[in-house]
């Protein structure tokens, strides 16, 4: 992890060098770190994520879409929902927010080596998992097969479509798509992901799935994971809640006497069966 | 009967007879204090009681209970409740009438006619025959002024005394840098923990104008400016609306005179109104139309 | 120096505002200490406003309404009437001076009105001295501001 | 024992107040807050227990982490840290013990230390003062600790007949101690008179009590106020905000904005503490979130941070409005599972 500075509750400064609209509601921020603090982020893994300023507001935590091989930007995926994602939606590119991160633990990759895997992301929930996608295709050997089911709402609420193709066509991996109400020149699947995995049907065997959407997609594709033969352990989610440090010292997002921020967001399903008290 | 087994009875008779499905009273709680309960089941009557410590207005309990008239379509079992309430207590039942909270056919007023309750009611070990709150030495009328059922006769008012009264005249004979720093003084120990806003009938808005996410109104900080803001902006958010219960001061743990800002706006629409919060199922003055002749 | 009250005005757009202007085209000489908050009617001004306005350093507060019956909106200013009165007396039994607020009616034509009622109101208030009723919180140390790298426009 | 008079002690509050910020207990309409104090006068020395913990002292209210100036897409920050050095008199046990489960989350190895925190507990020297009895809501035995308990503090004082018996705890202590006249008389402090236990289950014991129907029950009278939590030594929720900076306090120049990030005392009883934007509120119901406070103090909190998060204080029994009395709830926990009462209960 990074070095332990004084003070993690300061922000480091940094600067958005591109704010892209990806869907109504959902820009992309580009984030570098100014004074050389990009260092920090060098060690960031799948799964991480970091707190944003929108000075004057305040500060939220949101997932790190970008995988540190691909460059120093940060990118996270910002939908607008509440008083800090209003205010970063009204920041343009040049102007300065703050950063804190990288928090949290990770995916464990490294287990996942010489597995098949499932990916499912919903909506939004499908930023945190591109670094997944990035660090399997950027070492595809080390992966088995590779099964993206990509679901959202509406056609225009679907993530990163310009990269569609890039995971189309990389060796042994197929995407499927699926939205809840299509538009006219959507020709792809229509309906749940849940429908969608069950006309997919993966085979259990050696297969690790990783879900991230809105708590209600993660509760109902677990429960269908489990039916078709998923073990807990074979099934990894990324939670989460309302966070006010990121370290584990403001009490605010436990599921019983886990924290989220700290002894996750990622778990396997075998600790979330733990947890009495439910995520969603 | 004591007025503990009439109440008793008549619970065992609604839940029984399935009239309701809750009846909210009070129960003798650990250490002797009194406390709010609810019985649901027939053999829990028992649990109910009356005494002197009875302090609490339950009626801050039913807009979160009860469905407001234009959501009562049927949809969902049909939760009707019965309530113990004092004199004061009824009159907060008919603000919320007043301003349409819930319907009237939701709920069966177990009204008891109230000998003053005592100071000290609401903590540990209260000496059950003590001195009255400062309300109850004020209060005149003894039985509940809207009731289904009433529970024992009001007994004779005998000596009447107003401490808010003589308080409030204090404070007016004081100079306005007098007034702010009295004021100011009170509201800096303020923790705003809310107690006063939480146990009040009258505060049930879904998210109070103080405790926004983005502090349109005042920050989140736990500092004077915003807590004079707090409590100036809740007293006048009460004008016409506050039935004088006092729950609020009692239950403040630093002991500001909240009954004071709130006495200072119910005498305002007294004079200029002639208003009575609670009197009747009538909106306050202040948030309704003015009427033809006062041009 | 003379003290110079910070009078914040409610306007109403209707009746006040262009009352306002109607005093200006006409020459007509009024404290420059009013400033002016625009508002569709004076029933938009909310007690919370008001409150607001004292809190952040206002000296003076002045309301300014159509005539009752003039209202745009028919009853807006039925509104701030009835509202008036309870505020009144909390912000006195608070502390505030109560001719640190007033409302008062200026239709449209009135630009003589409106440039008497601003001068009488500057005056009182003037007289009351600085208001006392915001109360600054602690004072903390400020970032020295880094010298921005485009230079500011003038 | 070591006995120093009245008139020492308040000598030696005197000059410790002039030399450096001495916080101690002041009455205050009739509630008894810890107070910053100019002299040993204003002290009010037969106090029970006051209002708020010392936790006050250490984690606030209202504390300002940095201040901000925004100018256009320009930002600067600057970091506010507390520096003052403060000696808080008449500590009462139950509350050093509060600092020492705090201790275990701002200043532990588990999480992140809390750099405000812990550099206000090096510069904060306690004197604590051993209780004579045990109050009416008073069970801190149940939980580790005793009225006389010395070892949270840095000097600690129990009142005697012509005096109080004084014993320095730590190196801090003893420097407070330097130059006093003491007096060496035979024999301990009569030791002080306890109330009878509660049982308190062991925090592994809670986890089947989650789902009882309990926790509802409980939870109907709640009011969601922040009560209980505000005046817990151990409650450390916090929120975090920006927010211009306090009236009056703007800079000149008009083009820069001036802010502060704020962090606040919060209370998992609130109605929307865990509500998140867009409206979902995970625990929408009172008694959803008055379990999620007992659990955390004996359950969840031992488990993730070590200590338990419960002094026996009894604080948030007495000013409860709707009596939530915890010590009903540790009974009721206990009565759903078997539990030895704590003769000796492990610091």
């Amino acid at each position: 992890m990074n070095r332990a500075r004084a003070n993690r509750m300061m922000p480091q400064l940094a600067r958005l060098v591109t704010v892209r609209d990806m869907a109504p509601e959902i820009k992309m921020f580009g984030v570098e770190l100014l004074n050389g603090n990009g260092a920090e982020f060098a060690g960031t893994r799948p799964g991480q994520f970091a707190f944003i300023s929108a000075f004057g507001t305040g500060e939220a935590p949101f997932g790190i879409a970008s995988t540190p091989g691909r460059g120093p930007v940060l990118e996270f995926a910002v939908q607008r929902l509440g008083a800090v994602t209003t205010a970063l939606h009204e920041l343009g590119e040049g102007n300065m927010v703050g950063i804190r991160g990288p928090l949290g633990n990770c995916f464990p990759m490294k287990a996942f080596e010489e597995k098949d895997l499932l990916v499912l992301g919903g909506g939004v929930g499908g930023a945190p998992l591109r670094p997944v996608l990035h660090t399997i295709l950027d070492n595809r050997a080390d992966y088995g097969h590779l099964t993206i089911l990509w679901a959202a709402r509406h056609p225009s609420l679907l993530l990163y479509r310009e990269e569609y193709d890039d995971w189309r066509s990389a060796a042994s991996t197929e995407l499927h798509l699926t939205v809840d109400e299509p538009d006219q020149d959507w020709d792809g699947d229509v309906g749940l992901i849940t429908e969608l995995l069950q006309k997919i049907d993966p085979s259990p065997r050696n297969t690790v799935a990783i879900t991230c959407g809105p708590p209600v997609m993660i509760y109902y594709v677990d429960r269908l994971l489990a039916e078709m033969g998923f073990a807990p352990d074979q099934r990894y989610v990324t939670l989460e809640a309302r966070m006010h440090c990121g370290l584990g010292q403001c009490g605010r997002c436990n599921l019983g006497e886990k924290l989220i921020c700290v002894d996750g967001p990622v778990f396997s399903m075998a600790e979330v069966e733990q947890m009495r008290e439910s995520y969603l | 009967m004591t007025l503990s087994t009439e109440i008793r009875e008549k619970a065992r008779e609604l839940l029984a007879s399935g009239q309701v499905r809750t009846v909210i009273g009070y129960e003798e709680g650990l250490r002797g204090r009194t406390r709010p309960a609810f019985v649901t089941d027939v053999d829990d009557v028992e649990r109910l009681v009356w005494n002197r410590a009875c302090t609490h207005n339950l009626t801050t309990y039913l807009p979160g209970r009860l469905r407001p008239p234009h959501q009562s379509n049927g949809a969902g079992p049909d939760e009707r409740v019965a309530i113990v309430a004092k004199p004061c207590d009824s009159r907060a039942i008919n603000v919320h009438l007043a301003e349409q909270r819930y319907t009237r056919d939701q709920l069966h007023i177990i009204g008891v006619a109230c000998a003053g309750i005592v100071e000290g009611a609401g903590e540990s070990r209260p000496e059950k025959d003590g001195p009255l709150q400062a309300r109850c030495q004020a209060c005149t009328e003894r039985t509940p002024v809207i009731y289904d059922t009433l529970i024992g006769e009001a007994p004779p008012v005998t000596e009447v005394a107003d401490p808010v009264g003589e308080k409030m005249a204090e404070l007016e004979a004081m100079t306005p840098a007098g007034r702010m720093e009295f004021w100011l003084g009170h509201f800096d120990r303020c923790l705003r923990c809310y107690a006063c806003r939480q146990v009040c009938p009258a505060c049930n808005c879904p998210t109070c104008l103080y405790e926004r996410d983005d502090s349109l109104w005042t920050g989140m900080a736990i500092r004077l400016q915003e807590k004079r803001a707090f409590h100036l902006g809740r007293a006048y958010h009460l004008a016409g609306r506050c039935i004088g219960c006092d729950e609020c001061e009692r239950v403040c743990p630093v002991n500001i005179p909240i009954s004071l800002l709130n006495r200072c706006l119910s005498a305002e629409l007294e004079r200029s109104y002639g208003f009575r919060a609670g009197e009747a199922p009538v909106p306050s003055p202040v948030t309704t139309m003015l009427s033809g002749e006062e041009g | 120096m003379m003290f110079e009250p910070r009078i914040i005005g409610f306007l109403c757009t209707w009746c006040s505002y262009t009352g306002a202007d109607l005093a200006g085209t006409s020459r007509l000489q009024s404290p420059w200490n009013l400033r002016a908050v625009r508002v569709p009617c004076s029933g938009r001004v909310s007690p919370e406003l008001i409150m607001r306005a004292f809190d952040e350093g206002a000296d003076g507060v002045l309301v300014l309404g159509c005539h009752i019956g003039e209202c745009h909106y028919d009853n807006g200013n039925h509104r701030t009437a009835k509202r008036m009165p309870p505020l009144h007396a909390l912000l006195a039994f608070a502390g505030l001076e109560p001719e640190r607020l007033r409302l008062d009616w200026v239709s449209a034509s009135e630009g003589e009105r409106f440039a008497r009622i601003v001068s009488e109101f500057t005056e009182a208030v003037r007289e009351l001295g600085p208001c006392r009723w915001r109360r600054a919180g602690p004072a903390l140390p400020r970032p020295e501001l880094a010298p921005a790298p485009a230079e500011r426009g003038g | 024992m070591k006995i120093i008079s009245q008139g020492a002690l308040t000598e030696l509050l005197d000059q410790v107040a002039r030399e450096k910020r001495l916080i101690a207990p002041v009455e205050e309409a009739g509630t008894i807050r810890y107070r910053p104090v100019g002299g040993s006068g204003e002290i009010a020395f037969d106090f029970a227990r006051p209002l708020l913990s010392i936790k006050e002292a250490f984690f606030p209210p209202t504390e300002t982490l940095l201040t901000i100036a925004r100018n256009g897409g320009q930002v600067t920050l600057q970091e506010v840290m507390p520096e003052e050095e403060q000696v808080i008199f008449g500590v009462r046990p139950c509350d050093a013990r509060g600092v020492k489960a705090l201790d275990a989350v701002f200043s532990g190895e588990r999480v992140p230390p809390d750099p405000y925190y812990g550099r206000r507990r090096q510069q904060t020297t306690l004197i604590g003062l051993a209780c004579r009895e045990m109050g009416e809501t008073c069970f801190c035995t149940s939980v580790g600790g005793a009225p006389d308990e010395a070892g949270n503090v840095d000097l600690m004082l129990t009142e005697v007949e012509d005096g109080y018996a004084v014993e320095a705890i730590t190196s801090r202590g003893e420097s407070l101690l330097q130059g006093m006249t003491l007096t060496d008389v035979t024999g301990a402090p009569s030791p002080p008179r306890l109330n009878d236990p509660v049982p308190v289950p062991a925090a592994g014991a809670w986890a089947e009590q989650f789902e009882d129907a309990f926790w509802a029950a409980l939870g109907e009278r709640c009011l969601s106020c922040r009560l209980c939590a505000y005046v817990c030594p151990t409650c450390r929720c916090f929120d975090v905000r920006d927010e211009p900076l306090p009236a009056g306090q703007t800079q000149p120049d008009p083009q820069t904005q001036y802010l502060e990030r704020v962090r606040c005392w919060d209370s998992c009883t609130g109605a929307n503490y865990r509500r998140v934007a867009g409206g979902h509120n995970p625990r929408a119901e009172e008694g959803e979130r008055l379990r999620n406070r007992f659990f955390c103090k004996f359950d969840f909190y031992p488990q993730q941070y070590g200590p338990l998060a419960c002094t026996g204080c009894g604080r948030c029994i007495d000013v409860c409005p709707v009596n939530v009395d915890v010590t009903e709830v540790l009974a009721a926990v206990a009565a759903m599972v078997p539990v030895k009462i704590p003769e000796e209960v492990s610091a």
